[in-house]
């Protein structure tokens, strides 16, 4: 067998994700919060103000990693219950039910800021615009498949239940995406590009970077901690966990 | 062969049923009909006002109307066994499910494809927008027919389902809505239709592949609870 | 030769074993009683059988082959009757084989009107299922199975609200069935008197 | 004294007769067993009695009083049981005791967990019925009637779907309320053997 | 007393139900904030032309939401047998009828009326209509109710009730309908809602005492067809 996939399936066994999840949750959560206040402090504080908006942009730092996020977690989520649905990793439903929550607080963030945002640049919190009414149902989405998975009175029945959604929902991602350029509307298109010319100035992007790097590195921390602890609630009959919990005490 | 003549079989069943409820099975039809009526009266006085919001409003309607008729997908073959018999013997489940589809949009979907010109009549939409807003809607409720067979797959066995389906369908109905909705609204502004409808029937396509696979897969979620 | 095989099996709700580790041992031609109180677990092993209920055992073997992974060698031979009787009321009696079959994808071999009279439902043939009697709906229940030609039956308490000239008949269907080298499960109360089981089995609770 | 009479009685359905003339006359503590075919109106006639369908009769007198064209003075001292068991799922056990006594205008006078008990349904006083099986279920439906003061028990098929235990229960509940002076209707296919019936009527097509 | 004991005991009942199917209960109130979300976001773009014909939107939404909740009166005890338990036993059924009603009004109505200021707020409704919105759709959904009671007591028991429901409920709705979007709209042109109001009240009034009569006198009808 090839490495990579015999790391990846040692890695599948409960006992030995817990040892892996409890190795590397001290080094993401600490990545996350120096990223995070690096980036921060030259955004909030350093970056020059925009020309048009002011200080209101600064906003930005928290929006656009946010925004990001909920849309990568739920692509994320989507893989997983794939695997989880095609070669029934029990690993992977429980990634998957640990990312949902995650997910939707990167959502609410990102609406709660571009509202926030949209009142002093369009003069009104609300507005039913393609991509905010996107990013809405996206949260809808989120609830769905907790909804979902909590509906079951079995753990694992509630996880495939939700991973079938997930997948299904999938094709709403490239639609919030792509939504700026479908509809006409208030929200601003692209302005960063991976490959080709960002139209925004350098010392504005490089700390939303920054932020974007560490809101992974938060996700990252958020979701091992959270697999964790689904994974002992899954496996309290295990000998394994037993012994943890003994341990422990 | 035999999945083929089982299918068929299925369909059958499920028209010869909606024919002993034609009358249950017209509500979502008649709640199109009676939305659409509703607001012409509400919204009466203004006709030229009416008539620009005459096709979201129908597209909203149809859709809505098609989301109340999903809870007639499994409920019953979950509540007196029949469900349970399918899973326990050898058929193939997402070929039943591809057929309770059909069935299902022969039933609900056409009828509310028929009764669109009414109903554009009903809000005096712009007579030359009829066949994009018809062609439209033909997509749309067959793609929303298989969101609708996921959804209520997936809710068959749980107790309280009702808003959980809400709650699933609605984000899944909106790329639809968006094209629909958005190819009338082309033809509308002069423009043309064919990219909105084009990604509509793509979207429909991938769906109607989709989904039977999905729903046969989640029925049998949950059958550890006897009906 | 052995038909079906189980051994040690068990089944679970909310954590606690239901009844002891059972063994069933069926060979062509044979019959099973699976008898036990009300709620010791006899519906809820059937439905395990046929993989609606998650099973514990040691190994399960239908017609020598292993089928306690992947039930379907299992379920391609294999007919199960539960409590709710899987009809539709509104369609007729013969409606309702038809389809039963049709979706098994399978058609009725044999006169419609011939099986209905087997069951002594002469003269309903093309009555609404919804203007039967308990009784009558039961007897419907089983036109697929004596239609369908399944090696294995598992039947939920066949007996109940039939009257004696029905019970008399299901023990007559059984014993065709028996004789072409079928074998049966069947999970009753008592009503099993008339015809001798080859064997019987008595859930108890752990 | 005869508490409840019934003369020349008989039901139609689609303008047929479903079963010739019968009679009935139960004093205070006799039961009767009612027995008959599947699908020869059992069931239609002990809904007729309570007035769920038409029924064409000489007379029909409840202590003493006539009661063929309004049933109030009857329905006032009956208690019916028809195939469908009138339980909700979603209730426990005990809600399900209280609420059907409550919409009748009463309260449970005797201790909820000791009528429980008395159906055998010890530890399942709060789990829903929905989480009952069938014969669990049964007995559920059992409760109301044996909380009620009911002077006429009218029993569709109170023996399907109940293990011998039940059965035998049941026979003790129906003694206990016999002996109190009370009278009962009951439609059964033969399980009724434990205890002889004070009548016995065989309903027959015409 | 012995009525008011039952009544009441009833309507603990439903309300118990209620609350173990909430998910399902809560669905006409779901599908109620869908059609409002979904006119918002078809029509949404012109902010002024949405505010204006949020009221009415909101009182069409409701009464629709409220008639899809009629399903649910009697079909369950027709079901199960606990409606002809009642019609053997002695119990005065149109005290029954009456706490079905409440009961019904207490999980459906009153969520609805509670959902309203959020469905105002979807629409951008000028906030100062916000109280006469509120205490016409109190009025005008316990009047529905009542009307919903008679409507489904005369199809409870039959096989096919569907379009029936509709087409008895729907005339009934207007009156409600016109007078209580019309103390809405007096309010909006500066008027005084109190004429319309008054006779909103005066309908609800004659519905309440109207209707459990004619429930109960209807639920009788086709008891010779068991469950
Ligand atoms: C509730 C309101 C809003 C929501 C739900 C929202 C949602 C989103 C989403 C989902 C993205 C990520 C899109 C993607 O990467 O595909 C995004 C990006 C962005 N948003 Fe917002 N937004 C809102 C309001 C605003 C406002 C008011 C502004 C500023 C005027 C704004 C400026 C931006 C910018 C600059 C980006 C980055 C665009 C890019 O480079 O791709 N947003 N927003
Ligand atoms: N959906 C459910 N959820 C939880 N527990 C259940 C459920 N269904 C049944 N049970 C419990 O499982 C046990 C076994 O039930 P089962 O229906 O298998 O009994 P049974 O032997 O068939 O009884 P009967 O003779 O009454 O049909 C019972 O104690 C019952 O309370
Ligand atoms: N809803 C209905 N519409 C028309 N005919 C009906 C209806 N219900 C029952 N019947 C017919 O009335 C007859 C009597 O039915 P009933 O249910 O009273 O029989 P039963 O003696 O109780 O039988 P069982 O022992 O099977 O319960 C049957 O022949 C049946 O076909
Ligand atoms: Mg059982
Ligand atoms: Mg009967």
């Amino acid at each position: 067998m090839n490495p990579l996939l015999r790391w990846f399936h040692s890695l599948g066994s409960p006992p030995t994700f817990y040892r892996f999840a409890t190795r590397w949750i001290p080094w993401t959560g600490f990545a996350a919060l120096v990223l995070g206040a690096i980036g921060l402090y030259f955004g909030l504080f350093r970056a020059p103000a925009d020309y048009l908006q002011g200080e209101s942009f600064r906003i930005i730092y928290l929006h656009v990693p946010s925004a990001w996020m909920s849309l990568f977690i739920y692509v994320l989520m989507a893989i997983y219950g794939a695997i989880a649905l095609i070669w029934r990793i029990k690993l992977c439903e429980i990634l998957m039910m640990a990312a949902a929550p995650i997910g939707a607080m990167f959502t609410a963030v990102t609406l709660i800021t571009g509202m926030l945002w949209g009142k002093p640049t369009w003069g009104t919190y609300w507005e039913w615009d393609a991509r905010m009414t996107s990013e809405l149902v996206l949260l809808f989405l989120y609830f769905g498949v907790l909804g979902l998975a909590n509906a079951y009175d079995d753990l694992r029945q509630g996880a495939r239940a939700a991973a079938v959604l997930a997948l299904v929902g999938v094709v709403n991602v490239p639609i919030i995406h792509f939504s700026v350029q479908w509809w006409n509307t208030l929200h601003q298109g692209e302005s960063v590009q991976i490959i080709g010319k960002s139209t925004i100035h350098a010392s504005m992007l490089w700390p939303l970077l920054l932020v974007a790097a560490a809101s992974k590195f938060y996700f990252l921390f958020a979701l091992l901690q959270r697999a964790r602890t689904l994974l002992l609630e899954q496996e309290r009959g295990k000998s394994w966990a037993r012994e943890l919990a003994l341990g422990a005490r | 062969m035999s999945d083929f003549s089982a299918t068929s079989s299925l369909l059958f069943r499920d028209l010869t049923l909606a024919w002993h409820r034609r009358s249950d099975v017209l509500q979502p039809l008649a709640f199109a009909v009676l939305v659409v009526l509703l607001f012409a009266i509400t919204l009466g006085g203004d006709r030229a006002r009416l008539s620009a919001m005459a096709a979201p409003i129908i597209w909203v309607t149809v859709l809505l109307a098609n989301f109340l008729s999903f809870d007639q997908f499994f409920r019953e073959d979950a509540a007196d066994g029949t469900l349970d018999q399918w899973l326990s013997s050898a058929v193939h489940m997402s070929a039943l499910c591809f057929g309770k589809a059909l069935a299902h949009w022969l039933v609900y979907g056409l009828s509310l494809l028929l009764a669109t010109p009414v109903l554009a009549m009903l809000l005096s939409l712009d007579v030359s927008l009829l066949p994009v807003l018809l062609v439209s809607i033909a997509m749309g409720t067959f793609g929303a027919t298989q969101i609708g067979l996921v959804a209520s797959a997936l809710t068959a066995r749980l107790r309280r389902g009702g808003i959980l389906l809400a709650l699933i369908v609605l984000p899944l109905f909106l790329p639809l809505l968006i094209f629909g909705s958005g190819a009338v609204d082309a033809v509308q502004a002069g423009l043309s239709a064919r990219s909105a409808l084009l990604l509509l029937a793509a979207q429909t396509t991938l769906l109607t592949t989709l989904a039977p696979l999905a729903a046969a897969a989640s029925l049998r979620i949950g059958s550890d609870q006897p009906p | 030769m052995s038909l079906f095989q189980l051994e040690h099996a068990s089944c679970e709700r909310d954590a606690e074993l239901l009844f002891r580790a059972v063994d069933i041992d069926l060979g062509e031609g044979e019959w099973l009683l699976l008898e036990g109180a009300n709620g010791i677990g006899k519906s809820t092993l059937l439905r395990a059988l046929v993989g609606l209920y998650p099973l514990n055992a040691r190994s399960m073997n239908f017609a020598g082959v292993d089928v306690l992974g992947d039930r379907g060698p299992l379920l391609a031979h294999t007919r199960w009757l539960g409590h709710a009787l899987a009809i539709k009321r509104e369609l007729s009696v013969i409606e309702n084989l038809r389809y039963a079959l049709g979706i098994a994808g399978r058609v009725i071999e044999s006169d419609p009107h011939a099986l209905c009279a087997l069951v002594g439902l002469t003269g309903y043939e093309d009555s609404p299922v919804r203007t039967l009697s308990a009784g009558q709906k039961k007897r419907v229940a089983l036109l697929p199975l004596i239609a369908s030609s399944a090696k294995l039956w598992l039947l939920d308490e066949p007996f109940a609200n039939l009257d004696t000239r029905g019970i008399t008949l299901v023990h007559r269907l059984l014993q065709t069935h028996l004789t072409r080298g079928g074998s049966a499960v069947i999970a009753s109360h008592g009503d099993a008197q008339l015809a001798a089981p080859s064997h019987r089995l008595t859930l108890v609770s752990p």
